[in-house]
């Protein structure tokens, strides 16, 4: 019988593990998804195949367990699926922490490692609950979705931090004894995953989301430790790490940094004040912005004269081919002294056969500049130079430009920091909303391009 | 084998029928070359290199003695009645449009080879002289055009303003048609084309312009890949659906041909008024007619501020490629004929090739269309 | 303690395993593959399943039903919804 | 306030000064257009688009009720004497070659606005004439010398033999030189090009042509970005390396200025003999001299075989966009110096650009260089 | 003590995963290499904890093989590096035998799965060395390198493989009683691996030795199985796993199947005999084209009307300056009929910025034409047609083609089987060496440059 | 059996992890790829030095000492001779 039991884990295993990798591709989402439920089915009935349970309570628990994940799962409206994942995903934590709960009334007398795991799961499950909990009711609106703050909140939230792994460290060592802590414990843990989320703004959920997915992989990973299962680690863990990197990948989808979305409520006031004076540029990587792109549902790209000489144009083509394909509504924004010679972009682009109705003057892009999520410019500078419109100084002043700085966001490609044709030093560089994304435009380009290739 | 290349009747032709390049292949098959002096001075050729290719030079071609004569342009009567019986005879000989010379070439018992009949397979490509033409000739149409015209091809968006991109519409796809678009469309023009012929539309796509669909009811092409000829109707409702392409272009490339036929008329005079002065039209179908109202062969027309421009020779216009490409047909027309063994050429009639570009041979037109069409004329 | 010591072994690779296994996701599957890894980590299924030890006390008992029951709600709804939301991908916008 | 834009003195000059997008745009600042009837006819503007942009027609320019005189050409004397005292003059003038000109529009206390001097920022783009001609001016010599030669540009791999690419070179990589450069690559010529400043060579290979090194020591460039002069011994060493270019070249352009100066003669008689009879050579420099040796303006000279074309006015090649262009280039200039306020040209001294554009003024010349030539032709 | 074994344990496994990660690529590889060392420093340093060593012996014997281990190493010549890989691996393999009947002597008593691990181990180990020492026989050419075949050799092997299961069984369910045919087993396993790989010809010879490496990662694992050890369980299956699909990765670049490496020698003698008659035309996909052109050092790009028509300049000249990075030789070979008019190749490529320089003409090319590695047929179908060298009754015979059947391998490039212009047959398509790339091809060579930016 | 079977598990997800961690390699890492991994299948030393308990009968002895010694050959032999084709690839033709 355990041989079987045993047996069935490592097939469960195994499903989950082609379950999870399947799930990443398109193609094969579906299946994967299929997959894995079969695993989930294949531990539990060779979970019951243990002597000694209590089939009744089984059966009670779970067909109230499955009527409410039904209802909930069919009658959901699309538009409310993320809230839903939130609280399915609480429900979980909150059910590794009463394993964990119930494993301890078992067997108070636990050694430390058992202790240690018993209030990992507590802690990490009892806070995903929570957690989830709040992300919910703020991707549903019932709790307004802008962050909280509050004074002293970073001191308070040390403090019970602290306080909550002083008492795990106790508990540790006098399992027994300190055994009424637990409740403490629990009751700490909720609020920790309360001030956790709430300080976070609306938007960046989604990622708090996945953050709080891979927390109750561990919580479900230390309560595989707290009953030696083997199953409850391996899922536990693999959702753990895949929820971490999957957080990452979302962070920079969204163009954000994970410390950015965890402490970014803190900092959001003061942030704001940091001034005009031209501060770092910051740089972003090809990947990172293969992420901002592949989500961009509106891009322009801004040719100058250092496409020409890194004779990128058919990169170029080729990457706004990718975009189009995946969506994205591209086009090229000319600017009339671009290059180093009148109608210098349009033999390179014409060239690369970019069709006549894709490329559009800066009258007709500048009013609507607001809706472009990336503005992609390439080699170009002075055109681009929002000093022609702010700095009655500069000698570009009066020239009409292409205004990206008023983009969501804008990708500069180039090889440093030196200024263009003009000579004059380009405030765009230095905007908050304003990636540079250095190197040689060509390699830069295809680096993108492959990024799309591969996740097609 | 003497084999004698002899100065074009029509003094205003350029091109040639013999380059140095072209003379080293005949000699080395056994041929003994003569060409007039000074042959090919004017495209640059020198007497140097026709020596080092074995060629001889003479004052007037000995023609009596000559068993192959090759030329460009359709030979006079004068001329052919030079030429003693048997003799070989490679030009270019227009039959459709001279019953009369095929008539007089037969009854001489002249074997002509007659380079508008090569076949249009993948094999014959290499003797194809139509098509090489015709290929320069839409090069040149598209030079021409943009020569003429007042505004530059390319789109340019420039401080100035934004000069926008010339529109170019090319009537006819064929193979000058096809080198019209490919460089109109190198040149950063707007290019739209039209043809009968439905398989062209992805012809006229893999060269990245746009094909303008017509429709005229069933159409088709004849097995060697010409057009066949639209009915009268047929060409009405192309003419009013294709005005409106024409207006809106700024230059209107025809080359519509039918093979054996005068050039369909498909830009009517109401078509080429409709069009913003300024704009120009070339017509490479104009010594076959012409594919628009108004052509007149070898003259720039004016029509309220429309220039037309149908020359009748526009290879010409590159004569130096165009005598290149000309000269290496008939070569290997002859290579393929040429009898290997005996060094000689040898006329195979079992040749399907040889057989079909053998427009007269002891005494008789071998080709059943012409032949219908000289005893039409005598009738 | 040997027990432990391979658990955490397979803990460790585990994590690995994970980590190599997402690598470049398109973000229309952002939602669903953060939903479809959800539901797996319903797997704590297996321990509340566990926990219903007919030898327990009755306040075990209580806890592991609760366990039980949110469990599956984990398990049973994420399954379904990320099913649904891949479901709709069929006929979704891309493709 | 009023401006005329007025008929060109010089008949043979097509462009014009104004087109119906620039009237619009002068008219909303507040101007009272006139032009003469007719004008821009030949362009294929018509009467009505002018009208739309509230221009009037006059039959005689009414030059002494005009505040502003536009036009595109160097105004002759019987022109100047016309006009009052104070007027506003926009205009190319040509100054170093006009100098008894120049000095008697600042005798007549003319405010001249000199298009030749826009100063060559990014800002002054859209008023830079001289770019916006010399581009246009690069397109239409690589059409020319298309038309002109005997050759194709593309290489061809055919049935009929490879023909090679045209093989151009370029002298002269500046605004004229670089079209020149994009346009000739399009053909599919195989191109390169040279020229003394060094910061031109990625410029050239931004094109996809290739830069010609030839070491002549030290160069360089004024602050405006104009060439500076070589020395005579620079010269002699450029010419010694470029002739075996030239020779290997079927197309030579030349674009080579020097601003205020004669343009220097770089291709010797001997180089041109060297080339391959059939070549042609397109001087864009003809106008001030020209850079071969044997050009003659606006004649096709033929000198061994290779033809030189040198014409005065290469942008009339391209006259309807040319005249867009410049027309823009002088509403955008005049644009700059209008008050908003009292909608009127005001010549605020102190504005940057309007001080190094204007050339006389309350009767005196503004530029340094311009008064040392004109003072020393006085001398 | 025996917790610090098992952290070492693990930190030795995690070091292991680092480095076989970082060997598979360019940047890391020497890195990845040093990790793995000492991710082993660390695993045998942790052994040597145990209590109860025979420290003497293990001296010794540590002595001994590191200096045999490290005067190969730094004596061997660079070109003989592969067979002193196949040597040493071999010696691998041994040592796991040796471990296993070691254990077997100490506990002849072991269960069922004991018996059954030290069986795999024995047989695995036993194979891995004799076969890897005729790998490095074959590689130093001390044995001839063609396949040594003789009749009924697969009945042979098949009846040795067979008798050793047999003995495998018995084995194990009498470990302690049968423990003499331990002997016979061994002697079995060396056999089979002489017999595996004698028949395999020397330039497979690679392909094999990867494939033992696979094997002695597993050997090595069964007998972490017999010693309950998981460092030697996890870093015998990582090597194992990753050992088998390096193996099908070289079998790419050869464009061999592993089957057909295995067993080719068998077939070798009857395949040539397939005849002329217009066989089955074989597909590749482009993921397997890749590892071809990856490999190769020398390539003809043949463009026809269908470049043309799928619009694949761009991407044509992108993947020969992709390959021409890897160090690869690439041309242009215009035939000049291709396409619908003259010069139309010349338009396109041009437009693409192919150097007029890597274009050549078909009597060039022709004669080298046994010097090419890949000839990529693009969208060309009459202007490759050998009938018209080969048959006389072709409407094509006798016109110049480009003799791509005579290269040594030829990827065409088309959507389907239909012909072109001229409406005749190609046997080209049928050629032994010939692959079919169908699809559209510009994708099709969108996916191979994207495979060669990957591997980047 | 317990341990077993956790052994068991441990060898399964390590059999997953060996797979997914070698992707795609360039023809040029091919050979030091297999070295390299050939050297970690030397990890048998582990079992070799583990066999030479001092409580083993002779014969065990002597085969563990055979074991350790090629055992030993594998790993150093193994790591030197990749780390020197590595080394080789700074000064290579490519890059
Ligand atoms: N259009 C005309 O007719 C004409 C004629 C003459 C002058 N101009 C002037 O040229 C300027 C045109 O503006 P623009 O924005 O097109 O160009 P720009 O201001 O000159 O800037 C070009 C930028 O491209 C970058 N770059 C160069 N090579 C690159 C490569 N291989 N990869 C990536 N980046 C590269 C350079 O930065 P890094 O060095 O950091 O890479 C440079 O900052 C204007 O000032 C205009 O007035 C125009
Ligand atoms: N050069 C000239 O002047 C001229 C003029 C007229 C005719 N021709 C004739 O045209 C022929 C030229 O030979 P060729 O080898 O270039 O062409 P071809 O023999 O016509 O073959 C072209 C091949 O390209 C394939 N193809 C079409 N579209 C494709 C796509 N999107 N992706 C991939 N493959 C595609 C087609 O196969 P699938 O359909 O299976 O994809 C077809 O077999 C000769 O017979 C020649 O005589 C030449
Ligand atoms: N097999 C070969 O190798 C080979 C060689 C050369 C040409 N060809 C084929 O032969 C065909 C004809 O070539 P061509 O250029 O010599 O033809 P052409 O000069 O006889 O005619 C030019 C084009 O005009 C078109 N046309 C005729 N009437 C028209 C009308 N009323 N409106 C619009 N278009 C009209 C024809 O369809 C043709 O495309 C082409 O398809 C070409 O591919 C094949
Ligand atoms: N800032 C701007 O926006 C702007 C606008 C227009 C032009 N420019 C710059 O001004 C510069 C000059 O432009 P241009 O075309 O009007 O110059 P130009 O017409 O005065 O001269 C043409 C070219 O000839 C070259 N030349 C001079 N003597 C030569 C010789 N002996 N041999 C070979 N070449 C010789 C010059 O270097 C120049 O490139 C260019 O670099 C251009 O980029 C800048």
């Amino acid at each position: 019988m355990d041989l079987l039991i045993n047996l069935s884990y490592i097939a469960a295993s195994v499903l989950f593990i082609y379950g999870l990798k399947m799930l990443g591709k398109p193609a094969t989402a579906r299946r994967g998804n299929q997959v894995s439920a079969i695993g989930m089915l294949v531990a539990a009935v060779a979970t019951l195949l243990y002597s000694g349970l209590s089939y009744g309570w089984i059966v009670l628990g779970l067909v109230i367990g499955a009527g409410i994940g039904y209802y909930a799962a069919r009658t959901v409206q699309m538009t409310q699926m993320p809230e839903m994942v939130a609280l399915f995903n609480g429900s979980g934590g909150l059910a590794s922490l009463l394993v964990a709960a119930a494993e301890y009334l078992r067997r108070p007398e636990a050694d430390a490692f058992t202790a240690l795991v018993i209030f990992l799961a507590i802690v990490v499950g009892g806070l995903t609950f929570t957690g989830s909990v709040i992300a919910f009711a703020k991707l549903s609106e019932r709790m307004k979705g802008s962050p909280i703050l509050f004074k002293n909140q970073q001191i308070l939230n040390a403090g019970l931090l602290g306080l909550t792994l002083l008492m795990g460290i106790i508990f540790m060592f006098a399992p027994k004894a300190a055994g009424f802590l637990l409740v403490f414990i629990i009751l700490a843990a909720f609020a920790l995953g309360v001030l956790a989320v709430i300080p976070i703004g609306g938007a960046d959920m989604p990622i708090v989301v996945s953050l709080l997915n891979s927390y109750s992989g561990i919580a479900a990973s230390m309560a595989g430790f707290i009953i030696a299962n083997n199953v409850l680690i391996v899922a536990g863990a693999l959702v753990g790490a895949s929820g971490i990197i999957l957080t990452s990948i979302m962070c920079k989808a969204m163009n954000r940094s994970l410390t950015n979305v965890l402490f970014g409520g803190f900092g959001a006031t003061t942030t704001q004040s940091s001034m005009q004076i031209q501060g770092e540029a910051k740089a972003i990587s090809a990947e990172d912005a293969y992420y901002i792109l592949e989500n961009a549902s509106n891009v322009i790209v801004v040719p100058g004269y250092g496409m020409a000489v890194a004779q990128a144009q058919h990169v170029v083509k080729e990457l706004a081919d990718l975009m189009e394909k995946n969506g994205t509504e591209v086009r090229y924004a000319i600017h009339p002294v671009a290059g180093r010679m009148p109608g210098h972009m349009n033999v390179l682009l014409a060239e690369a056969n970019v069709p006549y109705e894709q490329l559009v003057e800066p009258e007709d892009v500048n009013p609507t500049m607001e809706n472009v999520d990336v503005a992609i410019v390439i080699g170009a500078n002075d055109v681009v130079n929002p000093a022609a419109k702010e700095d009655d100084t500069s000698p570009l002043y009066g020239m009409p430009i292409i205004e990206t700085d008023r983009a969501r966001t804008v990708f500069v490609l180039k090889r440093s920091m030196k200024p263009g044709f003009s000579g004059v030093e380009n405030p765009l560089f230095f905007k908050e909303n304003t990636r540079m994304l250095f190197g040689d435009a060509k390699s830069s380009l295809s680096t993108l391009v492959s990024e799309f290739k591969d996740a097609a | 084998m003497k084999v004698s290349v002899v100065n074009e009747p029509n003094k205003s032709e350029t091109r040639v029928a013999l380059s140095p390049q072209s003379a080293q292949k005949l000699s080395s098959l056994g041929a003994e070359l003569s060409i007039p002096e000074t042959y090919g001075e004017a495209l640059g050729y020198s007497k140097e290199e026709f020596e080092k290719a074995k060629v001889s030079f003479v004052k007037e071609p000995d023609l009596a003695g000559s068993e192959v004569v090759c030329m460009l342009g359709v030979p006079d009567d004068p001329f052919i009645d030079k030429l003693p019986e048997k003799t070989i005879l490679v030009s270019f000989l227009d039959p459709f449009r001279n019953p009369e010379l095929i008539k007089k070439l037969a009854a001489k018992k002249i074997s002509s080879l007659c380079m508008e009949l090569i076949p249009r397979t993948t094999y014959a490509q290499k003797m194809d002289a139509l098509s090489s033409q015709a290929s320069l000739a839409g090069y040149a149409a598209v030079i021409i055009a943009a020569d003429r015209i007042k505004k530059a091809f390319p789109m340019m968006s420039t401080p100035a303003g934004t000069i926008p991109p010339a529109k170019v519409f090319i009537i006819g796809a064929g193979v000058a048609g096809l080198q019209a678009i490919a460089t109109a469309k190198r040149l950063g023009a707007r290019v739209e084309a039209y043809d009968t012929r439905p398989v062209v539309e992805e012809q006229v796509q893999s060269l990245g312009a746009r094909f303008v669909k017509i429709d005229v009811g069933e159409t088709g092409q004849t097995e060697q890949g010409y057009a066949k000829a639209l009915t009268e109707e047929q060409l009405e409702l192309q003419r009013q659906q294709m005005a409106k392409f024409i207006a809106g272009s700024d230059i209107v490339i025809t080359t519509a041909q039918v093979f054996g036929r005068p050039a369909p008329k498909i830009v009517s005079r109401d078509m080429v008024e409709g069009m913003r002065p300024g704009s120009v039209i070339v017509d490479l179908a104009a010594s076959t007619g012409g594919n628009v109202e108004g052509t007149v062969a070898d003259k720039e027309v004016m029509i309220k501020g429309v220039k037309i421009i149908g020359l009748s020779n526009f290879p010409a216009e590159v004569a130096k490629d165009a005598s290149q490409m000309y000269a290496n047909n008939v070569a290997n027309l002859l290579e393929h004929a040429w009898n290997k063994e005996t060094k000689r050429l040898e006329l195979n009639l079992e040749d399907e090739l040889v057989s079909a570009v053998l427009l007269t041979h002891d005494g008789e037109i071998r080709d059943e269309r012409i032949r219908a069409l000289v005893e039409g004329s005598h009738a | 303690m040997h027990d432990l010591m391979l658990l955490l072994f397979i803990f460790v690779i585990a994590i690995f395993l994970g980590v190599e296994l997402i690598q470049k996701v398109p973000s229309q599957l952002h939602t669903p593959l953060m939903s479809g890894s959800n539901a797996i980590s319903g797997i704590t299924i297996v321990g509340a399943l566990a926990a219903l030890h007919s030898d327990n006390g009755g306040f075990a008992i209580f806890l592991g039903i609760l366990a039980v029951i949110f469990a599956t709600i984990n398990v049973v709804g994420g399954y379904l919804v990320t099913d649904r939301m891949l479901g709709m991908f069929k006929t979704g916008k891309k493709d």
